[in-house]
C-alpha cells in the first residue's frame, strides 16, 4: 500500500491533525507502527493499543484499532488485562520515556519479567513533554530541565540494560531519523513471543529541544542521524568512538517461556484436580 | 476596568505579553489580573492570554466580556472573538487573519505585527512586542513609560533595544 | 506521480524542506508546506517518509 | 440441591465471584482480604478464568480494566493501605465506565494501623476517596450468607450501570465461619452480563447512552473498535474539554446512579415497624445491634434497626422517613463518627442523633450498644 | 522594605515556602500544580536546600517523610491524580505525626479529566482520601497574596501540631497572576518551628506528648534514637495492638486537631454584618462571590460571603452562629456539591441551604451566581 | 566484642524476644547487620536503618539507631529523604523480597539509577511471609503459593541482574547459612559510596518451606550450603554444574557519581548564579 | 448458647479445630459461628479460635462471656481465660500449662493432651483432635457422631483412622 | 568459656541442635533448648553463630 493508503486504513477517519507541536517527533513514531501493522497485514479487529499518559501516549486516540488511553505510568497493567484475558489480540503498548520508566517502571520490569506477549513502544523524547520540560529517568546528565535549571545530576536509566535486567526477551532502538528501520524493528517485535520493548528515540523540538539548545526539528533528526550506529558497526567501534554513539537495530533476541502460554498450564492442572 | 484578550498560537509569545501588560498597569499603580487559558493538553493549538486593569481592587479573575481583543492567528480570530460587543476593539495580525468576523465592531486594526517584526527587526520574535506598543497607542490602557519599563524588565539581556524599537514600530503602527 | 498534500495537517515545521535533496518544498509566512518547483522533484520519497504530520504524500497517479 | 457448609466472610465472597460468573483477578495480597484472593486462585482455574497476582495494588486494578474490556467479568480485592492505592485508577474505572467489583476488607487505620483488627475506618473514603466527582456504588454485608449474595448483586449493579462498585467488609464479617445454604451448581444463578451493542460496528459510539442512561460497551476483539480514555470525553469517546462535553460527561455519570436509587438502594428493617429508637448500623456493627436491639425490646425500650446495606448512595429517602417515625437515632460504628455524618445532614434536625463510636481494634459489644441504648430509652 | 510585584498563585506557594523556611520539596509534575516544583528547583539550592523529583508521586511524599525526620521542613505539590496516589502515604504522616505540607491544586476529575480546566472537585477528598479514621487541616487561599500567607501558616499549623497540612488550590487561583507585595528579605518572617525534646536521649519517648497533646520530635542523627511506625503505637513509638493503646494513640491524633479549632479555623467575612443572604465560597469561587455579593446589594439584597479559609476542620461554630442570623445560605462551589453537605449537616435544617454547582470545565461567573442570589433575595 | 555485647549494644533493651517464627532467617539476617556495624564502628546516633513492610521490615524496631518501619514497598523513598537531607547519616534499608522487588520495585530500580548512598539488605524469603505464603517476584518457577495452588508460573527475578540493570554499583549475595560472609558483604556495601544491594537469602520454613516441602529451619539452611558458591568457584563451574547452585560473596562492585554528592553541585551552582 | 474458646500457639491447629467444632455443631442441626484472632502480626505468638454454638439464629459473632475454654500453652493460659467467670470451665494440656490461673471455676481438667497424642499416635499432630475428643466429652456441645464425621471431612486422606483414633482417646482422657 | 542460655528467647526451632557438631544440644517437650551433654562442648561457636534468636551466646568468662 502508499503510505497515504496506509494512514487512511489506520488512522481514525478525521482524527488529524493531531495535537503534536510542529516538528515533534510523536508522528514519524505513530507512523511507524501502523507500517509494522501493515506490513505484518495484521487484523484491526485484534489489535489493541494501549497507552498511558503524555504526549506520545496520545497516539492511542488517533489509531483504528482497539485503544486505551490509560493512566500515567498504567498501560502495562491495563495492557497485561487485555491480553492474559482475551491472549489472542495482538497488543502494542504506547509510552512516553516518564511514562514507562519513571512512574510507570514498576510495571515495565515486571512485564519483561512476566514475559507477556506485548509490544512496547517507548517513545523517548528524554524529558516529560506534555507538561513542558522537566526530566525524565531518561534525560542525560547535565541537560537542563524545567526541574533542573542548574541541569541535571540524575544518571539516567540505559533503557536496554533494564530492560534485559528485567527479563524482556527482545530489545531493539532506532530513531525518528532511522524511520524505516524502526517499523521494521516494531514489526519485528510484535512478530516476537514475549515482551518486546522497542526503544524510539524522538525528537521533542519544543520542551527539550529549546531548552537544551538543539535546534530545529530537522537538526534533532540529522542529531539522531550522527549518533546512532547500526549494531554491528557499533560493536566495532573502539570504547572512544562509542562515546557518543549508540547503538540501533535489534540489540537483544531471545526465547523463554511467555506467560499467557504458561498460564494455560495453570487452567489445566486446576481442571485436571477438580475432575 | 480594561478587560484585554491576547490570543494566537502557541509560539506567539502572548502569555508573555499578557505579563507585561499586567506588570505596566502596576507600575502605573493600577490594579491587574493576568490569567490565561491552557489547551486541554498545552500542546500546539490556540493560545490565549487575559489581562484586567482597574483602578479598583480586581475580584473576578476572569474576562467577562473584552473590550480589545488581539487576535494574532485565524483560528484565534474565528475562536475568540465571539463575546466582544459592539463596544470592542478587534486588533489583527493582517498576515495570518484573512478572515475578519462578520459583526459590528467599534473598531477593528488589521496590522501587519509580525511583518513589522520581521521586516523592522529581522526577528518575528518581537511580535509580540510590536503587539503591545499597538495595543498601548489604541487603548492607553497603561503608558508607554510603564510598558517600556515592564518590557525590559522582562527580555533578555542585550535585547533592550531592539524591544523598545519594536514598542516604538507598534506605536508606529496606529497613525 | 506526483506530490500531494494536506494543508490542513501541516504545522510547518520545515522538515520536509531539510530533507528535500532538490530543495522543491518552501514553509510559507502562513507556516505552511509549499511546492515551490515541483519541476526539480525526483520523488525520493525523502518529505513523505519524514513529515511527521502525514501532511506530504507522494501519489501514484 | 443445595448444601449446607461453614464458610469464612472472605471466601463466600469469592464463591458469590465465581457465581456471577467472574473469570478474572487481578490483586495483592493484605490482610484481612487475602482470603477472596486466595480462595479465587484457587477457584478460577477450575472454571476457565484466570487469577494473576500483580506487583501492586496499583497494577491489580490496572490489570482488571484491561481484562474487562475484553468482556470479562472481573475482581480485585484488598484492604485499607491497598485500597488508598487504588484510588486514582478507581477514579479512572467511574470515568471510563468500566464494570468491576472491588472488594476492601477494613481494617484499623490510618496507615498500617492494625492490619489484623475491625474497623469500619474507610465508609468515607469509599465514597470520596478519589479526586474529583464521581458518583458510587457501596454494599456492605452484614453475614456470610450475605457476603455471597451481594457479591452477586455487586456484578448485577456494575454490568447494568457499567460502573464500578465496591464490597466493603469489615474483618469481622470477612473472618467470620458461619453457616451459608449454597446451590450445588451456579448454573442455577442468574449471571448478570452487561449490554453489548446491538449496532453496526461503524454505527457504533462508544459512550452514547441509551434511555437508561448506560452505553453498550463492545467486547474488546468483537469488531468494534472504539477508545477508552480517563479525559472527559463525547459520546464517541474522544477527548472533548468544552463546557457541553465536560457537563454532559460528568452528569450522566451520576444520573446513571442517582435516577435508580430504587433499583440501587438495599437495607433491612428490623423491629422498625413500632420503633422509637432506630439504631442505625452496617456490616459487622449490625450484628452487635440486632442482639442489642433485642436485649432493649426485652427491658421494654421500643429500639429497631435499620441496616443500610447499600451504604453508598445514601438511602437518603429511607433516613427521612425513619426521621419522621422515630424519636431517636443512634448510630453504632466503628470509627470516629463517619456514617453518623451524612445521617445528620439528612435527619437536619429533625430528631436528635446521636453515635456510639468505637475505634480501639475490637467490635462493638451488645452490652455497650445496649447501654447507650438505654441512654436514650 | 519590601516590594510589589506580579506573581502567579503557584509560585507565591513556593515563595511562601521559602519564606516559612522550607528546605526541601519532593514531588512529581502535574498539571496544574507544576509550577510550584517548578519554582522551588530554582530556588531551594540558592538557600541550600533540597529539591528532588521522583519516580512517581508515592516516593514525592515518601521522600519527604524522609527528610522531614532530620528535622527540615518539607514540601510535595500535585493535582488529582498525584493526590490519589499521595493518600496511602499521607495516612502514614498523619499517625507517625510528619510535618509536611501536600500542596493540591484541583483540576477536573474524576481521573486525568481535564487537566487544565479549574475545579473544587477534591474537597472531600482532603478530607477523606486516606484509609481509616485520621484529622488533617486544610487550607485553601483566595488570592496570590494569600497563596505566600497561607503556606507560612500552613507550615505554623503543621509544625506546631505535628501533623500534615493540605493547601487546596484550584486551578483559578494557581495559575492566576495578580498583584502581592513580598517583603525584601525574608528574614522578618517568623519561621515556625517544631518542637525538640528538651529530656536527655535516654529519658525521650517519641510519642509521649506534652500538655498540648504533641510530642517533641528529635530530628535524626542528633542523638536520640527513636522509632516511627504506621502501625498503632505506644508512646515509645513501638507498635501496640491493644485496645488501649490504640484508643490513646488515635484518639490523640484527633485531639491535637480538634481542641485547637479557634487557633485553626481560619475565615473571612465579607459584608456579612447585617446579611440576610449568606454566600459561602472558597478559593477561586470566592473570587466570583465577592462580585456577585456587590453586584447583589447594590440591587439592594442584603448578600454577605462567608468565605472558609481554613475548610477542613469545619467551621462549625461559625456556620452554626451564620445559620441563626441569616434567612438563607447558598454555597457555590466548582463541584457537584461537596462542601454543601457539611454545611446542610450542620445548619441541621434551621434555615434552607441552596446550592449553586458548575463542574463544566469553567469557574463561575459573577453574573451566575448573582443569579442564584437573587433567586433566593 | 563478644556476639552477645554486640547484641546488648545494637539491640533496643528489652524489645526480645522478636516476633519471628521459629527457626525463621530473619534473626540471622539481622544480626549480620548489627555485626556490621560493629565491625566498621558506627556511632549509633548517625546511623538510620528504614525498612517497609513485612516480617523481615520488623527488624528495624529492635534496632537502636533512628529507625523507620514505613509503608509496604516505600522504604527507599523514605531513605532517600533522609540520606539527601542528611548526607553524613549512614543508611540502611532493610526489606523483604516482596517489599523490595515487588511494590517497591520502582523505587528499587531508580535508587540504584541515582546511586545515592544507601546499603539495602534484602531479606530473600522467596515468598510473602507476612501475609502468610502468597508468590513473590522472586518465588522460583513451578513452586507453591497460597496464591499459586498449582505451582507458579512467574519466571522470578535475578536480582543481580535488575540491580545492575538499573545501576546500582555494588551488589553482593550472602545466605544465613554463610552468616559470616553475609556480614562480611554487608560491611563493604555500607563502606561502598552509592546503592550497594545485598541479597540475603534467609529462611522462612512457616510460609514458604512447609508448602514447598523443604524441611525444617535447620535443612533450609543446609540447602543453602548446597546451592551457594563464592563467585570465584561458581565460575568456574560448567553450564550444567551451575543449574542449581548460585554464586555468592560480592558479585559486583564499580564507582560511579554518587547522587547526594552530585547534588551538592547544583547548590554550588545555584549559589554562583545567585550572587 | 455455648461459647467455647480455643488458644494456644500458632502450630498447634487451634483454628482448625475450631472449624471442626463449629462444623460438627451444624451436622448436628445447630448454629454456629467461628472466629479467631490474629496477632498484629499473624507470626509466633498465641492463637485463640473462638466458637459459638446455638439452636437458635446467633447474631453477635464473638464471645462475650466463655463457657469453656481450652488452653495448650502457658501465654494463653494467661491471656485467655481472664473474663472466664465461676460457671466457667478450663482445660489445660498439662504438659505445656504449669499454673494455673488463682480464681473460683466451675471445673478445672489439667489433662496430657499433646503427651497422649504423641504416646497414642505418634504424633504431637493430632492433639488438636485429641482436645476436640475432650471437650465433647466434657461438655457434650457437639455429638460425638458429628465431630467424628466433622473432623474426617477435614483430614488428609489417609489419616482418617488415627483421628478418629485421635477423638477416642481425647475422650478417655475424661474419666 | 561456658555456653550461656537466654531461655526466653529460645523458640525451639532446633538449628543449634542440628549445626552443634558434638551434640551438646536439644529441644525439650516445652519447646526450648537444653544443654544435654556441655562436657562435650568445643565451644565451637556454631549454636551463637546459626542461632536466629539470639537465645544462645559462648560467653568468655
Ligand atoms: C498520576 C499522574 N502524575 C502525573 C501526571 C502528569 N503528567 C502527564 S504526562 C507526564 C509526563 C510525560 O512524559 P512522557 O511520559 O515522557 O511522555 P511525553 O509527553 O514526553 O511524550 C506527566 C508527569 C499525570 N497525568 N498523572
Ligand atoms: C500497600 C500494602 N499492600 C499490601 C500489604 C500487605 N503486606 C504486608 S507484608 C507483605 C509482603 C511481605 O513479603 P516480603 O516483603 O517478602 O516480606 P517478608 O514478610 O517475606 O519478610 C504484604 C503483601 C501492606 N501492608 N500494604
Ligand atoms: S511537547 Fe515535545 S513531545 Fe510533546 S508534542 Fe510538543 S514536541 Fe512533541
Ligand atoms: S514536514 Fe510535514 S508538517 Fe513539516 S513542513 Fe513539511 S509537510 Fe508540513
Ligand atoms: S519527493 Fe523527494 S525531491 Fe520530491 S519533494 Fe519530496 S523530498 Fe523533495
Ligand atoms: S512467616 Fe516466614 S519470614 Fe515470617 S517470621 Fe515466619 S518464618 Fe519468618
Ligand atoms: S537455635 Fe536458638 S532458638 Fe533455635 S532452639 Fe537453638 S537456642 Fe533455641
Ligand atoms: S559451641 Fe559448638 S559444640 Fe558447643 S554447643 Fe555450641 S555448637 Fe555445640
Ligand atoms: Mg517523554
Ligand atoms: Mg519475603
Amino acid at each position: 500500500m502508499e503510505l497515504e493508503e496506509i494512514i487512511d486504513e489506520y488512522f481514525r477517519a478525521g482524527r488529524l491533525p493531531h495535537i503534536w507541536c510542529p516538528g515533534c517527533g510523536n508522528g514519524i513514531v505513530t507512523g511507524a507502527i501502523v507500517k509494522a501493522i501493515d506490513k505484518l497485514s495484521l487484523e484491526k479487529n485484534d489489535v489493541a493499543v494501549v497507552s498511558g499518559i503524555g504526549c506520545s501516549s496520545r497516539a492511542s486516540g488517533y489509531l483504528d484499532f482497539n485503544t486505551v488511553h490509560s493512566a500515567h505510568g498504567r498501560a502495562l497493567p491495563v495492557a497485561t488485562g487485555v491480553k492474559l484475558a482475551e491472549p489472542r489480540l495482538n497488543i502494542i503498548v504506547v509510552s512516553g520515556d516518564g511514562d514507562a520508566t519513571a512512574i510507570g517502571g514498576n510495571h515495565f520490569i515486571h512485564a519483561a519479567r512476566r514475559n507477556i506477549d506485548i509490544t512496547m513502544v517507548i517513545y523517548n523524547n528524554n524529558i516529560y513533554g506534555m507538561t513542558g520540560g522537566q526530566y525524565s529517568p531518561l534525560t542525560p546528565t547535565d541537560s537542563k530541565a524545567t526541574t533542573a535549571p542548574y541541569g541535571t545530576v540524575d544518571r539516567p536509566f540505559d533503557l536496554y540494560d533494564l530492560a534485559k535486567g528485567a527479563g524482556a526477551t527482545f530489545i531493539a532502538r532506532a530513531t525518528t531519523f532511522h524511520a524505516k528501520l524502526l517499523s521494521d524493528v516494531i514489526a519485528q517485535g510484535i512478530e516476537h513471543k514475549g515482551f518486546s520493548v522497542i526503544e524510539a528515540i524522538s525528537a521533542c523540538p519544543i520542551s527539550y529541544g529549546r531548552q537544551n539548545k538543539k535546534g530545529s526539528a530537522a537538526h534533532m533528526m540529522k542529531l539522531q542521524k550522527e549518533h546512532g550506529v547500526m549494531l554491528a558497526a557499533y560493536e566495532k567501534l573502539t570504547e572512544e568512538e562509542k562515546t557518543d554513539k549508540f547503538p540501533i537495530g535489534v540489540l537483544y533476541n531471545a526465547q523463554a517461556p511467555e506467560y499467557t502460554a504458561e498460564y494455560e498450564k495453570v487452567i489445566i492442572r486446576a481442571q485436571k484436580g477438580a475432575n | 476596568m480594561q478587560q484585554l484578550r491576547l490570543s494566537g498560537t502557541g509560539g506567539q509569545g502572548l502569555i508573555l505579553a499578557g505579563i507585561i501588560l499586567a506588570e505596566a498597569a502596576l507600575l502605573d499603580g493600577k490594579n491587574a489580573i493576568q490569567s490565561q487559558s491552557y489547551g486541554p493538553e498545552a500542546r500546539g493549538g490556540s493560545s490565549k492570554s487575559e489581562v484586567i486593569i482597574s483602578h479598583n481592587v480586581l475580584h473576578y479573575p476572569k474576562i467577562t466580556v473584552p473590550n480589545v481583543v488581539l487576535a494574532m492567528s485565524q483560528e484565534a480570530c474565528k475562536k475568540y472573538t465571539a463575546d466582544l460587543t459592539e463596544d470592542g476593539i478587534l486588533i489583527t495580525d493582517s498576515q495570518f487573519v484573512g478572515k475578519i468576523p462578520e459583526k459590528k465592531l467599534q473598531k477593528i486594526y488589521e496590522l501587519p505585527i509580525t511583518y513589522t517584526a520581521q521586516a523592522g527587526l529581522g526577528k518575528t520574535l518581537f511580535a509580540n512586542i510590536v503587539a503591545l506598543g499597538a495595543i498601548a497607542k489604541i487603548t492607553g490602557v497603561v503608558s508607554v513609560k510603564s510598558l517600556t519599563k515592564a518590557v525590559l524588565n522582562r527580555v533578555p539581556k542585550g535585547t533592550e533595544e531592539l524591544n523598545e524599537q519594536a514598542i516604538k514600530l507598534g506605536m508606529e503602527l496606529i497613525s | 506521480m506526483s506530490l500531494k498534500l494536506h494543508i490542513n495537517r501541516c504545522k510547518g515545521c520545515g522538515i520536509c524542506v531539510e530533507f528535500c535533496p532538490k530543495k522543491v518544498l518552501a514553509v510559507n509566512q502562513l507556516e505552511k508546506v509549499e511546492i515551490i518547483s515541483e519541476e526539480d522533484c525526483t520523488l525520493c520519497r525523502q518529505c513523505e517518509l519524514r513529515c511527521p504530520d502525514f501532511a506530504i504524500f507522494c501519489k501514484k497517479q | 440441591m443445595s448444601k449446607m457448609i461453614l464458610m469464612q466472610g472472605n471466601q463466600a465472597v469469592a464463591e458469590g465471584a465465581i457465581a456471577a460468573g467472574v473469570k478474572f483477578f487481578g490483586g495483592y495480597p493484605i490482610t484481612p482480604s487475602t482470603e477472596v484472593a486466595e480462595a479465587l486462585a484457587k477457584k478460577l482455574p477450575v472454571v476457565g478464568g484466570k487469577f494473576i497476582q500483580m506487583e501492586d495494588e496499583i497494577a491489580g486494578i490496572g490489570v482488571i480494566i484491561g481484562a474487562a474490556l475484553t468482556g470479562k467479568k472481573v475482581m480485585t480485592a484488598t484492604s485499607g493501605p491497598g485500597f488508598s492505592l487504588k484510588q486514582e485508577l478507581l477514579g479512572y474505572a467511574c470515568i471510563a465506565e468500566i464494570p468491576m467489583v472491588i472488594v476492601n476488607v477494613q481494617r484499623v487505620g490510618p496507615s498500617t494501623g492494625q492490619p489484623t483488627a475491625p474497623a469500619q475506618g474507610d465508609v468515607m473514603q469509599a465514597r470520596w476517596g478519589t479526586h474529583g466527582d464521581h458518583p458510587i456504588i457501596v454494599l456492605t454485608p452484614g453475614s456470610v450468607p450475605e457476603c455471597f449474595d451481594l457479591t452477586i448483586k455487586a456484578y448485577e449493579f456494575s454490568e447494568k450501570y457499567r460502573t464500578p462498585v465496591i464490597l466493603l467488609l469489615d474483618e469481622v464479617i470477612g473472618h467470620m465461619r458461619e453457616k451459608i445454604e449454597l446451590p450445588d451448581s451456579y448454573d442455577v444463578i442468574v449471571k448478570p452480563q452487561r449490554k453489548v451493542p446491538t449496532v453496526k460496528p461503524e454505527d457504533y459510539q462508544a459512550y452514547k447512552p441509551d434511555a437508561d442512561q448506560v452505553p453498550a460497551m463492545a467486547p474488546f476483539g468483537t469488531g468494534y473498535r472504539w477508545h477508552v480514555t480517563g479525559l472527559v470525553h463525547d459520546e464517541d469517546g474522544f477527548p472533548d474539554g468544552s463546557a457541553k462535553a465536560t457537563r454532559e460527561c460528568l452528569e450522566r455519570l451520576h444520573a446513571k446512579v442517582n435516577h435508580n436509587l430504587a433499583d440501587i438502594v438495599l437495607y433491612e428493617n428490623y423491629f422498625m415497624d413500632d420503633a422509637e429508637i432506630a439504631v442505625i448500623a452496617y456490616g459487622g456493627t449490625a450484628r452487635t445491634a440486632y442482639v442489642a436491639v433485642d436485649a432493649a425490646r426485652a427491658q421494654g425500650i421500643k429500639a429497631g434497626l435499620f441496616r443500610p446495606i447499600t451504604i453508598w448512595p445514601f438511602p437518603e429517602e429511607q433516613v427521612k422517613q425513619i426521621a419522621g417515625c422515630v424519636k431517636n437515632i443512634l448510630v453504632a460504628e466503628m470509627n470516629f463518627g463517619q456514617y453518623v455524618m451524612e445521617v445528620e445532614r439528612v435527619v437536619a434536625g429533625k430528631i436528635p442523633v446521636s453515635l456510639y463510636a468505637k475505634y480501639d481494634n475490637e467490635a462493638i459489644t451488645p452490652n455497650e450498644l445496649l447501654e447507650a441504648i438505654k441512654k436514650l430509652g
